[in-house]
Parts: structure tokens; C-alpha cells; sequence
């Protein structure tokens, strides 16, 4: 297997930047999920590591090598495009098979493993098809079985499963994370399911705008987040705007929040609470003392299956707050409610 | 790239009907084919079932005696294959030399340069066909400029002796013919999705299989539309064969032309040419299923 | 983007390539500027057949009728010939093979006998002869090719473009003209050029079918070429391919069909 | 009026100089229309009736026209530059048909073969030197198939228009092979052969030759073998429904004028006239003259005559055999 | 505006039952969330409903017309395609304009319009951009743009949002919702986005196999889910199978489970249970008398943003269980932990 490095990469595609100076080291053996705003370049990144297009400065390394001196169909790279590119000539039997008949793979061994691969993203039995006689979710299973089976090195994989429903998706899931771990394939992915970025990966990174924001373990990066960008971007944050005096956050109505530690800087200050973190409480004996407590007046409340949302106000800030749909208070508009939560939980961001 | 299945449903009940729509597309292009084609070609075939030409003052009957002529005389036969290998050859040619050409115009030509040169490629054609050939035979005949050029390059290169040569002929022809072969595999290439090459390539696939499993099976429309109609019209051509060709230049089509110039035999000239056209139709109905699975 | 060798090869590849397209064309060409009328060698330049051609209404009035022919062919068996292979592409009906099987008479049979067969069946109608007659038999000749070019460059389209203008509201004409024909473009330009190639470069049938005192460019250089054949006729070739090639240039620059990207 | 003439083109009739000459006598122009093969003129005349005023024919094929009831049968008394042809051609019985004649003599010549003054250091009078060794791949042959089996009837001494054993003609045919350099179609072609080298010698027509010889200048000798020659008439007939009866007479009339006659031949070349008057006036030396000098010592000048359907299918499938043979 | 109902529809592709016997009514001006694993018929209805194929028995009337009846392009329906079906030879500009052009809409209004809908879709700027200049979420907002600027009678919705990240995302279903409120636009669209079919919809259907399976409000399709399949297609749902006994549910460890109303039939039953509804309890003392009380093992915690999940074992039944990332209880995998949910919560399902 091999680790990918990429170095200051740089690319644009005429006056428009899509990557500035990237600089991502993929761990051998990793799984690394790339997250970022719809337009940030991930697809860009991608495609400059399997070597479709080159940067414009930089340097790509896969296992040691630069990757320009290594012509793409010998760096057993399993990509997987956005809008699959499947061979419409082929059926899926031998759109899948591609990569085994090209390495002389024997006729047999094909047939096993193909069958396998197609079990596994649950399409035994659309051998015969062509692709235009599939749905969108089978396409997209076909281009993801045609990205693996051959056991490539390194496995790119741009939103792999975003056509597919939540069943499918945590199978495949499961099964990704088993031949990776398996084989030890060096997997970048790229998702806009949080849920997915977070459970399946090792590290994680945000790209915004065509540069890398933050990257580290999904923990870090969910508990931590440095920026607002990311606080919102990954999972849901209520961001408080305010003056940090004397290591606390004083808002504009003179509510005074704590945070995990005392604030270091003083001036403009922002920092984020995530929603699933402030619980509305009804009587304040439950409160520790290191709580942060606000009033706020709720406008209404959003069913989401196994949460429910609340979205309330507090002067001129919206605030979200989870409930788990268990035994969630029931709550009318127009009232008012109190909202507590741990100062730990309360994050200084960058604005 | 889904579901064009309106068509294939059985029609169990009333539908926007599809009659009209194809009618109306069909119809203009059909009728004019018919009336100032087709039924003057159906007169002709009418003919070639006749002793002589109906004309006043002739005598005929219906017979089958121009077709029979076909199989009594060997030299028909040897001319009919020679046509055939000539065709072939031409197309294959045109292949070899149009398709990476086409490749290059489509894949890495990128902008401006593309339409310029796709125009480019068709222009020669808009000279006189008749013009071209005797220009041809400018380059190739003994000290003409071909072999100067070759003289003035490899000094002391001698004398190639092309012209009146039945390779003299395919040259000719290939320059004819080679630009439906660069336009039709053009149009098919561009419409082949750059992923999929780099799909293919990020596989493991070489060059040379992309081009193999990919490249060749998606462009195959091009491609067979750009053999039809090189091969089609070569197997019939005349005036390249008897002016390059020279002793050499003596094909089926030559034949057709002298029965109908020099002796006034159309009869047995459009029996010739209807062979000719049943020729092409059983080859193109034998290759098409290998053709389909092709592409 | 950083040039690959590959991509200099494929150049120099086509450069070649159309090198081989234009030597007779450059021959024909230099031979209008030779005194010689047998095309001998070494090349005495001068611009007598220009000069000559410049009195010569005969063939400026043959240039000219074959021109206004090969456009109205051009105009009109690109559309006819479009509009069929859409139907061919869209639907899938009893008769198809037929049809696309008789389009091999046309480009299989010679045209000698072609035109022979108009002829007679043109005089025996009364269509007649002359330039109309001409059209007639040049759109019939040129539809099978647009036919052919256009149905292989269709054949990568995506029907559901056309699904997608048609529930925006776009009448089936919008839809040709906005989504199926721009997609179409190279295929039918393509169509076009062969077409015009066809009438233009079309000498049995418009042999058979001409007129006395209205004759086009190929009849011209066919009689002339029994008897009185000279360079003057390289000259005029020489002047529309020059015309061409400019006129096209110059249109490549404004308008763009070569494909998508 | 305007009249229509159907002719080979640059074949005597529309020679600009003389047209205006012809306009100014008579008022009438002259507008033209032309054939590559007889059999397209038959065709031509068959399909456009009541178009043409005047049509060239080939003397082998007027019998057939008139046949076919595409022309009308005509008075020499209506020409009167008539008197001066030679009789022997005026009432040739190939323009005769049902006793009544349907075309004007106007031109004959004959079919030989040319040489290459380069190449020869004497000049050859034997039809068989198309066969000799010597010039193997330097012949040039025209690609006619009537025009083939005639040379090759004139070698082995049969009667060109029913030669009676096809046989010894495919022989002779097939002999050619090694012999021949390509075949020619027109006049231009041949000029371009010849003028870039590739002929030792070629069949060739006479008319053409002066034109060759005296026009562009070509290195060339016509000869006339002793064993004789292939010789031609061509005639003007008035088709059937014919629409400008009287210019077209005065033009067929200007046509055997000894004056065109003479400017033609000597400013541009032509074959021989069938006016005896005109030919007389040509200028000592000419092409023409010397080449009636040479006929009159041949042993035979058979005339290409009316053939039948058969024949000429006959002569058409052995030349085709032949050309088919040249290919192995 | 209009309100489509389809009746007994079926369609195959050769042997390939796509929709059978399909019967939907959407309500005029409402939103309908159509769901499905993959491949289960959701774009081949929603094909049959623009017209673009028929169905091969049953019908599909659009405010009471037979659709056959009426030509595509005179329907007023805008389709959004699962796989764009931008046209690619046309600007952004003009793609999206295109449906207000076909309708000779003056040009300073398609200006004005074009401009409002890329606005919407956060694409203002790249008007000029073809296609294949656009990333993989920017054209599904293309398409989604185009599909909605010319005010149809109905929205048809592949799939709208699934390229694009959280944060766009809600902000399309926001505009969605306003757009589809204000002009009262009857929208049925497909997505594999559980919370985003939940939370917009007024009405879920549930597809599988070409059949309707179940509709309702997503509320009613969520807390009574009729089948297992429904149950744990749309949310997660813990299968408890068991024997019908005496109204309660006895598992075969001889636990019984009390549900919200007393067990009618006796024999084989299984109900299920949401992993948000149950808690992991420390002290028994906190349950209340109708709670159902199991014992299980847990096997491992998967940290998922703002909640955590349980993997757990009970006999041979493996649990979810989901905590709130608040004050979640920090257990260790192979501890015996104590599950508690109230029997209200504990739903029969067929099968
Ligand atoms: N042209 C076709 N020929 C044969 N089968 C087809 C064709 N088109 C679709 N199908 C099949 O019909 C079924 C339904 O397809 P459809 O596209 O409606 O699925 P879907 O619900 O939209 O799935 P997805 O969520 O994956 O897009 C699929 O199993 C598919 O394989
Ligand atoms: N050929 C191109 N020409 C111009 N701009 C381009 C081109 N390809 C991509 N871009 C731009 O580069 C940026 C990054 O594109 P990229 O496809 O990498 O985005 P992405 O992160 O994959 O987004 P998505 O999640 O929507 O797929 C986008 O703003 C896009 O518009
Ligand atoms: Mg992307
Ligand atoms: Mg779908």
C-alpha cells in the first residue's frame, strides 16, 4: 500500500483558483474523509492525485513517487467518479471486470471475484445489464464494485454512496471499512453525510474555497472545531458573538458564558455551542454550577424522526437545540424556556 | 441515457401516437429519395430484366440472360472480387490513417484550432474530384513530383514507378475518401466522455487497451458510417481506376461505365450494378450483427 | 496544462496527415500558375489562366450556378437528412430497416446509371431538365450521407436532454433547435460539408441533367477534359478553394460546433 | 434565332472566331450542347425532342438515328456549298438509310496510331509495331472497345465492322499486354502523356494529331500503316423536330464552307473535310494534305460502319475479358 | 395548481416488474416525499408522471386529465433528473432560462428571474459557466434551479439535494418549502435523506419493489410504521421477535414486552423498537410502572456527532441503542447495561 502526499498543491482552471496550496498528508493504510461546501475542490484534489490533470505548482506523491512520472494506469489507483463513468458499452459484468481483464487476471478468478464485489454492493443478478438499464443508486454501486475490485493501493472515492438509501448506505459503509482494514488500502473519500465522514474514517479534513481549513480525527474536529466555518460546516453550532472580558464571553444583552478555559484574548470574540449539547431544563436544581444558563423563546419546533429541533431566540440570535425524540419536553411557540449547558461545551472559534 | 422504452411498450391503447411525428420526419427525405431515386433506380432495375432498351424501334422481352451473363463470364467474377478487395483495402486505409487522426482533432486539440482544422479536413474535398486525379498523377508518374521530393531528399533514390499501378489507384482513393473517415470517427469520438478514458486508465488499462475496450467500441458508429461510405461508393468508382490505374485500372465499375457509354447496353450495365448493390447489401447484412456487439 | 510528447506526436501526426489531403490541392494549385497546359515540369509562372479565366463567362457563370446548387442542396438535404435520422434515433418502427436499406442504392449504385435513370424518368415525368432538375437529383444523392454522418453522431445522445426541454414547456421544434441540434452540430455541419462536396463535385447526374447554356463547374470540366481541357480550370478550382478556406476560417472563429468543451 | 448544336465539345462547331463570323452573315447565334459518347448523344437526342437544331453524328450510328426516327432525312440542294464534297463520302451508304440520305459529309479521318519522334529512329509503317517487343510498357491505348477490336481486325486482315473470328482478335488483344503503358480516355490525356514521356507510341486519332502536332507543338508523327487504317465520317443531321430549320441549314452550310475550313485547320487543326474544295485550299505542307498523300498508298481504308447490337456487345465482352486478363 | 393521481399503475422493462399496481394520490399543493431503496421504481414514477414513458396498464391523471392526453412539453411540470440532464452546449444562464424562454417570457423578466433562481441556489456569478465548468453539486443546483424558475403546477424532484453538503442543503429546503408555500406548487420528490423526507413533507410514501408499501404523515410513518421493512427503512428500529401472549409479547428468553395497546392476535408477532426511544438506565428506581425493562451487553459506542451509538447484544438479538451527545453515560464494550423504554413506544409490525 502506499501513502499519498500532497504538497502545495496549487490549480486553476483559467482565472478561477480551485485549489490554493494544499498541503495533505494521507496516511498508508488510512481512511481519510474530505469534507467541504459544495464548489470547495475536493473533485479537483481527486482528480490531481489519480493524475487526470496536473497542478499548476505542487507536488502529488504516492508511496515516495511523484505521481507525474508514473503514467496513471500504472499507479493502481481505484477511482471512483462523482458521476460514475461507467463504460455504457459494458454490461455491469464487465464494467466491474475491467480492471481484473486488464491485468490478465485468469478468466475464472474474474468470475469469482466480480461475483463477489457484486454481492457485496448487492447486485448479483444485474450481470447481463447495461448500464442504462439501471436506476441511479445501482449505477453508483456498479462504479463502486468497479473502483474495488481490483484491490487498488489507493482508493479514491468521490461521494460513493450519496445516491443511496440509509440501509444500503451503512452496509456499504461496514463493508468499505472491512476490505480497507482488510487489505489496508489507503482510502480518501470524499461525503457530504456528516454521519458518514464521522464514523468511517480515521482522519478528516475540510476544504473550503480551495484551501484546507482543518484537519484531524472526527472527534477532534467535531469537538474542536477552530473556525465557525467548521463548527457549522461539520454538525450543527449555535454561535454566541461576543466581548471576551476578563476570560469569559459577555454577549450584548450582559449575559456572561464560561468556557472550558478562560479566554486568552480580549476583543471580538465568537465562540460555538452545538445544539445537541444545551438541554432545556425546567427547574434550575438541576444545574451545575458550572453551567451556562440562557433564556430564550422558542419559535418552533421541527420533527426529525429520532431528534426533534427546537429553533428558538435570544435577542437577535437564532439558536437550534436537539432533543432526542424520547421524552422531549412538549413545548408550545411563544414560550419562553431556559437552555443550560457545560461551559467544556462552549468553544472559542475564529469568526 | 435511461429509459428510451416509450417506443418499445406494447401500444395497447390509445397514445400520442408516434405515426405522425415519424412521418413527418421521415416523410420529406423519403418521398425526395423516392421520386427522384428510387423509382428511376426501380425503372433501371425493370431493365435489367429486358433483351435491350424499351425505346421505340427496339425489340425486347423479359429475360434473365444479363443476370446469367454475371455467372457465365469468369471475368465478371474476378473483376467483382478485385472491386471488392479494392473497396476493403480503401476503407481499411482510410481507417488506419483517418482514425488517430480524428483522435488527435477530437481528444487533445482543444479551442479554436479544433473548428479550424475539422474545416480543413473537408476543404480538398470541394475541388474537383477530376482535378484532384490528374494532380495525383502529377505526383506519382516516373520524375514527377513525388519522386523528386524523394530524390531531393535521399539523394540518388531512383525511380518508384507508382503510377499506372493498382497502388496508385488506392492512393488516390484513400485521399478521396479519407475525410469521411476523419469526420464521421470525429463526431463519434467527441461524443466519448473524457472520464471514461481516465476510468479506464485509473483501472490499469494501457493505451492500448483503452483504446481496444473503450475508444474503439464507443466510436464504431463513426466508424461504420465512415466505411459505408468509403467502401460503397470505391467498389463503383470508375474515373480514379482508369486514370491511375492505368492497365491495372480495370475494376466492376469501369465495366458498368462501358456498357453503358460505349455499347448501349443498359440493361445488362444495371444488372451488373444491381449484383454490385446486392454484393454490399448481404456483406453489410453479414457484418452487422458482428458490428452490434461491437459497439 | 503542461504539453505531454503524446500530444506533440498526435499533432505532427494530423499535420502530416493533412499535408497527404493537400498536395493535389497544392498541385492544382501551382498548375494554374504554369504556362503549360500539360502540366509540364519545371513550372513556367505566369497568370495567363487567370487571365483567361477572367473572360471566360462560360465557366465564371458554370462556377457560379454550381455554387447556388450545392447551397440549395446543402440547405436542404441537411434538413431533410437531420430531421430522418432523429426519427430513426428516436423511434423504433416497423419499416426502419427498410429505410435505412435504401440508402445504400443511392451511394452503391454509380451514378452513371443514377443519372441515366433521371434522365428518363425525369423526361418522362416532365420534370424536365435544367438547374431545378439539377437540385432535385443532388439532394437525393446528398441525403443519404447527411443520413449516415448524422445518425452516428446521434447515437451518443442523451434522450433524456430532450425529455428534460420537453417538460420545461419546449415544443417539439424548440427542442431540435435548442437541445437536439446544438448537440448535433458537428454531425450535421459535417452532414453539410458532405453534402455541398456532393453537389458540388457532382458531374454524371448534372451532366445528364443540364441544360444547354446552363451548366455547372463539373460538366464544364468533364466535356472540357475530351477536348479542350486548360489550366484555367485549375485556376477557378484554385479561386474557390482559396474562398473557401477563408470564408470557413473566418466562420470557425465566430461560431463553434466542434463539440461540447 | 438561336440554334443548338449537340457536338463533342472544341470539335469544329463552337470555335468562337467562327461563330461571330456565322452571326454576322446570318443573324443567328449559336448556343452548344455536348456529348462524351455517342450513345449519351442517342440518349440525349431521345430524351429532349424539339431542343437541338443540329447534331454531329458519327457516320456508324446516323443509320441507327434515323431508325429510331431521331432525325430527318435532308437535300443536299439545300447546302450549297454541297457541290464540293466528295461524292464518294456526300452519298456514303453509312448515311444513307431507306434510300434517303440523313446527313451531311462534313468531316472523316482516320484512326492510326502516333509516335514518339524521340524515340523512333525511323518512322514504322506496320500496325504491327503496336506489337513489337521494343516498346513493351510504352504503348498508349485507348480504353474503347470497338476501337480494340478493330486495330486488332486490321492486323489479322478481318473485316473491321463484323470481324469474323473473335478468337485471333483476343489473341492479338491479350498480346498487348506487356505492351501497353495505360489507356487513354480523351485528347487532353493523351497531350499529357505524351507530352510527359509516357508513350513510345499510341493509337491515336488524325484530326487530333494536327492538333497535337501543329497546336501544342508535341513531338509527334501520325502514321498510316501499310496494312491500312480505321477511317471515319462524321455528318451533321437535322433532328426530327428540329426548331430553327432554316438557321440550322445555314449553319450545317457555313460548317463545309472551304473558308471555316481552312482558318480551322490551319489556326487550330482539324481532320480532314469532306468538302474536296476545301480541303484543296489548305496551304501546301499541311497535316491534312500529306496525310491524303499517305492514305492513297494503303491497302485498305475500310470506314467504321453501322454495327449491330451484337457486334458491338460481342466487342465489348471480348475487350472487357481482355482488360480483365491484363490485371493477372 | 394541480394534484396528480396515479391508479393501478404498472410498468416492466422486458421481464422486469418496475411498478406494479401503484395507486398514490398527491394532494394539490402538497409535498410528497417519496422513498425507496435503490432501484425500487421511484424514478420510474415519477417518468411516468412527466409523460416521458407510459405506463403499461393503469393511469396517471395531472389535475384530472388523463396525462396521455396532453403532450409533455403542455403539462407545466417541472422534472428535475436524478442524473441533471443539463443541457451541455448552454450556459448556466441559459439552461436555467430555458423554460421561461419556451414560454416567450420578455427578456428583462428572464433576466430578473434566472438571476433570483441562481440566487436561490447560491450559484449567482456563474452564469456564464458551461456545465462541465461546474462541480458535481453546483450542477445539481443548476438542475434544481432550472426545474423551479418557471413556477410549474408540479415539482418533480429526483434525488434534489444529494451532492450537496448539510449546510446548502438545509438552506435548499428551506427555499424549497417557501417556494412550494408561496405558489402552491404540488411537489413530489425523491430522496434518500431520511430527515429531509421528515422534516419538509406533508406526506411520505414508502416504495419497494415497485409496490406502495405504506404512506402517511412522516409522524404517522415514523411512530407507526406497518412493517418491519417500514420500520427500518425510514429511522432505525430495534426487531424484537416473539410469541403473542396475553397481549404482551413474549420474547424467547421469556422476557415479555408490554406494547402501547394490548396484542389483539395471537402466534408469531414481531414489534420494534426506535434506538432513540430507549434509555440506558442505572437505577431502577427511574423507570416508571409501564416501562419494558432489558438486560443486554454492550458490544461497542460509535461516536456519531451530535448523538452516540450503542451497538448491543441481548441473546442472540443484536440492539441500537442512540444517546444524545450531551451527558452520555461512558460505558465500556462488555458491560452489562439495563435498557428501559416505554411500553408505548414498542410497536407490532408485520414482518
Ligand atoms: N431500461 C431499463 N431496463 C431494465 N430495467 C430497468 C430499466 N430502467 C430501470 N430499470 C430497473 O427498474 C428498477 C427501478 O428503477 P428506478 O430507476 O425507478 O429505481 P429508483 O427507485 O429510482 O432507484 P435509485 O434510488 O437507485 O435511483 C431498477 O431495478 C432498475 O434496474
Ligand atoms: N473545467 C472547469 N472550468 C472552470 N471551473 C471549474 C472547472 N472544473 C471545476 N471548476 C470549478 O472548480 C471548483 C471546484 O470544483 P470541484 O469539482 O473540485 O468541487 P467539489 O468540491 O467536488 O464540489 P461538489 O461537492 O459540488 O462536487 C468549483 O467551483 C467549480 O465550479
Ligand atoms: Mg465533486
Ligand atoms: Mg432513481
Amino acid at each position: 500500500m502506499a501513502s499519498v502526499t500532497v504538497s502545495h498543491v496549487s490549480k486553476s482552471f483559467g482565472d478561477f483558483q480551485a485549489l490554493s496550496d494544499v498541503s495533505i498528508e494521507f496516511a498508508d493504510g488510512g481512511f481519510y474523509a474530505l469534507l467541504g461546501p459544495s464548489g470547495s475542490g475536493k473533485t479537483t484534489l481527486l482528480r490531481q492525485i489519480a493524475g487526470f490533470s496536473f497542478p499548476d505548482s505542487g507536488e502529488i506523491r504516492i508511496g515516495g513517487e511523484a505521481v507525474e512520472s508514473v503514467p496513471v494506469e500504472k499507479r493502481n489507483i481505484g477511482m471512483m467518479f462523482q458521476n460514475y463513468a461507467l463504460f455504457p458499452n459494458m454490461s455491469v459484468f464487465d464494467n466491474v471486470a475491467f480492471g481484473l481483464m486488464v491485468r490478465d487476471t485468469p478468466r475464472s478468478e474474474i468470475k469469482a471475484r466480480v461475483g463477489e464485489a457484486l454481492e457485496l454492493v448487492r447486485l448479483s443478478g444485474y450481470d447481463e445489464r447495461k448500464p442504462h438499464q439501471l436506476s441511479g443508486g445501482q449505477r453508483q454501486r456498479v462504479a463502486l464494485a468497479r473502483a474495488i475490485v481490483f484491490r487498488p493501493q489507493v482508493l479514491l472515492l468521490d461521494e460513493p454512496l450519496s445516491a443511496l438509501d440509509k440501509a444500503l448506505r451503512l452496509g456499504m459503509q461496514v463493508e468499505l471499512k472491512r476490505i480497507q482494514r482488510e487489505v489496508g488500502i489507503t482510502t480518501i473519500f470524499v461525503t457530504h453525510d456528516q454521519e458518514e465522514a464521522l464514523t468511517l474514517s480515521d482522519k478528516v479534513g475540510v476544504l473550503k474555497d480551495g484551501k484546507l481549513l482543518q484537519e484531524g480525527t472526527p472527534r477532534e474536529l467535531y469537538e474542536r472545531p477552530r473556525t465557525a466555518f467548521a463548527a457549522t460546516f461539520l454538525g450543527d453550532a449555535n454561535l454566541f458573538n461576543g466581548i471576551a472580558d476578563d476570560g469569559e464571553l459577555a454577549l450584548a444583552d450582559g449575559t456572561r458564558l464560561r468556557t472550558l478555559e478562560p479566554l486568552a484574548r480580549s476583543g471580538r470574540m465568537t465562540c460555538a455551542v452545538r445544539p445537541e449539547k444545551i438541554a432545556i431544563v425546567e427547574d434550575s436544581a438541576q444545574l451545575s454550577s458550572d453551567s451556562n444558563v440562557l433564556e430564550a423563546e422558542l419559535e418552533q419546533t421541527i420533527f426529525a424522526g429520532n431528534s426533534l429541533s427546537y429553533l428558538l431566540r435570544h435577542g437577535d440570535t437564532s439558536l437550534r437545540v436537539f432533543a432526542q425524540n424520547r421524552a422531549a419536553a412538549d413545548l408550545q411557540p411563544g414560550q419562553r424556556v431556559r437552555l443550560a449547558w457545560c461551559s467544556a461545551d462552549t468553544i472559542p472559534v475564529e469568526a | 441515457m435511461a429509459v428510451s422504452d416509450t417506443t418499445t411498450a406494447p401500444i395497447r391503447r390509445h397514445r400520442p401516437s408516434n405515426a405522425r411525428s415519424i412521418l413527418g420526419l421521415t416523410g420529406p427525405a423519403y418521398l425526395w429519395l423516392v421520386i427522384t431515386i428510387l423509382l428511376p433506380l426501380a425503372a433501371m432495375f425493370y431493365f435489367s430484366f429486358l433483351s435491350d432498351v424499351p425505346l421505340p424501334g427496339r425489340d425486347w422481352q423479359v429475360t434473365l440472360s444479363n443476370y446469367t451473363a454475371f455467372f457465365q463470364q469468369d471475368f465478371y467474377r474476378t473483376l467483382m472480387l478485385r472491386s471488392l478487395r479494392l473497396g476493403f483495402e480503401v476503407a481499411l486505409w482510410c481507417f488506419v490513417i483517418g482514425f488517430p487522426c480524428a483522435y488527435v482533432l477530437a481528444k487533445t486539440i482543444k479551442g479554436r484550432w479544433r473548428e479550424a482544422l475539422f474545416l480543413m479536413v473537408i476543404i480538398p474535398f470541394w475541388s474537383n474530384a477530376l482535378i484532384r486525379v490528374f494532380s495525383w498523377t502529377m505526383v506519382l508518374r516516373g520524375n514527377g513530383i513525388l519522386e523528386r521530393f524523394l530524390d531531393w531528399l535521399i539523394p540518388g533514390f531512383g525511380s518508384l514507378n507508382l503510377m499506372f499501378t493498382y497502388e496508385a489507384v488506392v492512393i488516390g482513393l484513400v485521399h478521396s475518401y479519407l475525410p469521411y473517415m476523419i469526420l464521421t470517427c470525429y463526431i463519434s469520438l467527441s461524443t466519448i466522455d473524457d472520464d471514461l478514458i481516465d476510468a479506464a486508465r485509473s483501472m490499469g488499462a494501457s493505451r492500448l487497451t483503452v483504446l481496444r475496450r473503450i475508444i474503439l467500441p464507443l466510436s464504431m458508429p463513426g466508424i461504420v458510417a465512415g466505411a459505408v461510405l468509403i467502401f460503397v461508393p470505391v467498389i463503383g468508382s470508375f474515373m480514379e481506376p482508369r486514370i491511375l490505374g492505368g492497365r491495372e485500372g480495370t475494376f466492376l465499375g469501369t465495366v458498368i461505365e462501358d456498357q453503358f457509354t460505349s455499347v448501349f447496353n443498359w440493361p445488362l450495365g444495371a444488372a451488373l450494378s444491381f449484383i454490385l448493390l446486392a454484393c454490399v447489401m448481404v456483406i453489410f447484412a453479414v457484418f452487422q450483427p458482428i458490428l452490434r456487439r461491437a459497439s | 496544462m503542461k504539453a505531454r510528447p503524446v500530444n506533440l506526436l498526435g499533432r505532427v501526426y494530423l499535420g502530416l496527415v493533412l499535408v497527404f489531403l493537400y498536395v493535389p490541392i497544392l498541385v492544382m494549385a501551382a498548375m494554374s500558375f504554369n504556362s503549360s497546359q500539360f502540366y509540364m515540369l519545371p513550372i513556367d509562372w505566369s497568370f495567363d489562366w487567370y487571365v483567361k479565366l477572367a473572360h471566360n463567362d462560360r465557366l465564371l457563370e458554370a462556377a457560379r450556378n454550381s455554387i447556388l446548387v450545392a447551397l440549395v442542396t446543402t440547405v436542404i438535404a441537411s434538413v431533410l437528412g437531420t430531421a430522418a435520422s432523429i426519427a430513426f434515433f428516436r423511434y423504433d418502427f416497423r419499416f426502419k430497416k427498410v429505410l435505412q436499406a435504401a440508402l445504400f442504392p443511392p451511394i452503391a449504385i454509380p451514378w452513371l446509371i443514377t443519372g441515366t435513370a433521371m434522365l428518363l424518368f425525369f423526361f418522362w415525368s416532365g420534370i424536365g431538365r435544367g438547374l431545378h432538375a439539377m437540385i432535385l437529383g443532388h439532394v437525393a444523392l446528398a441525403l443519404p450521407y447527411v443520413i449516415i454522418v448524422v445518425s452516428a453522431r446521434i447515437k451518443g445522445f442523451d434522450p433524456d436532454l430532450e425529455a428534460a426541454a420537453r417538460s420545461l414547456g419546449a415544443s417539439p421544434w424548440q427542442v431540435i433547435r435548442h437541445v437536439t441540434l446544438p448537440y448535433l452540430a458537428p454531425g450535421f455541419i459535417a452532414g453539410a460539408l458532405f453534402a455541398f462536396a456532393v453537389s458540388f463535385d457532382q458531374f454524371v447526374i448534372s451532366y445528364f441533367l443540364s441544360v444547354p447554356g446552363v451548366s455547372t463547374l463539373p460538366v464544364e470540366i468533364y466535356t472540357a477534359i475530351k477536348k479542350g481541357f486548360t489550366p484555367e480550370i485549375n485556376a477557378i478550382s484554385t479561386i474557390v478553394i482559396v474562398f473557401s478556406i477563408t470564408l470557413l476560417v473566418i466562420v470557425s472563429r465566430f461560431y463553434r460546433f466542434g463539440g461540447d468543451r | 434565332d438561336t440554334i443548338r448544336v449537340l457536338n463533342w465539345q472544341g470539335y469544329g462547331t463552337d470555335e468562337d472566331w467562327s461563330l461571330e463570323k456565322f452571326e454576322k452573315a446570318t443573324g443567328n447565334t449559336v448556343e452548344h450542347e455536348y456529348f462524351n459518347s455517342e450513345q449519351e448523344m442517342l440518349t440525349k437526342l431521345r430524351t429532349n425532342p424539339g431542343t437541338y437544331d443540329v447534331v454531329l453524328i458519327n457516320s456508324a450510328y446516323t443509320r441507327q438515328a434515323a431508325e429510331e426516327g431521331l432525325i430527318q432525312p435532308l437535300d443536299l440542294a439545300d447546302y450549297p456549298h454541297s457541290d464540293g464534297l466528295q461524292p464518294r463520302l456526300a452519298h456514303n451508304p453509312n448515311l444513307e438509310y431507306d434510300g434517303k440520305l440523313y446527313g451531311v459529309a462534313w468531316l472523316w479521318g482516320v484512326t492510326s496510331f502516333a509516335i514518339n519522334t524521340g524515340a523512333f529512329d525511323e518512322k514504322p509503317n506496320s500496325i504491327m509495331e503496336l506489337w513489337n517487343p521494343e516498346h513493351a510498357g510504352r504503348l498508349g491505348w485507348r480504353d474503347d472497345a470497338v476501337e480494340s477490336c478493330q486495330f486488332a481486325a486490321l492486323a489479322t486482315g478481318q473485316d473491321i465492322n463484323d470481324p469474323s473470328d473473335y478468337d485471333v482478335i483476343r489473341e492479338r488483344l491479350h498480346a498487348l499486354k506487356p505492351q501497353i503503358r495505360t489507356f487513354w480516355n480523351s485528347e487532353n490525356e493523351w497531350n499529357q502523356y505524351m507530352s510527359s514521356g509516357e508513350f513510345d507510341l499510341a493509337t491515336y486519332w488524325s484530326g487530333s494529331a494536327a492538333r497535337s502536332k501543329q497546336n501544342f507543338g508535341l513531338p509527334i508523327e501520325f502514321v498510316v500503316p501499310r496494312e491500312g487504317a480505321i477511317a471515319w465520317l462524321d455528318g451533321l443531321s437535322l433532328p426530327t423536330d428540329v426548331p430553327h430549320p432554316e438557321a440550322a441549314k445555314q449553319f450545317i452550310d457555313w460548317m463545309i464552307d472551304p473558308e471555316f475550313y481552312v482558318q480551322w485547320d490551319t489556326e487550330v487543326g482539324a481532320p480532314i473535310s469532306a468538302n474536296e474544295q476545301a480541303v484543296a485550299q489548305l496551304p501546301d505542307g499541311a497535316f491534312n494534305k500529306q496525310l491524303i498523300a499517305q492514305l492513297k498508298e494503303v491497302e485498305n481504308l475500310p470506314f467504321m460502319g453501322p454495327m449491330s447490337d451484337e457486334t458491338r456487345e460481342k466487342m465489348l465482352e471480348v475487350w472487357q475479358e481482355t482488360k480483365t486478363f491484363y490485371q493477372e
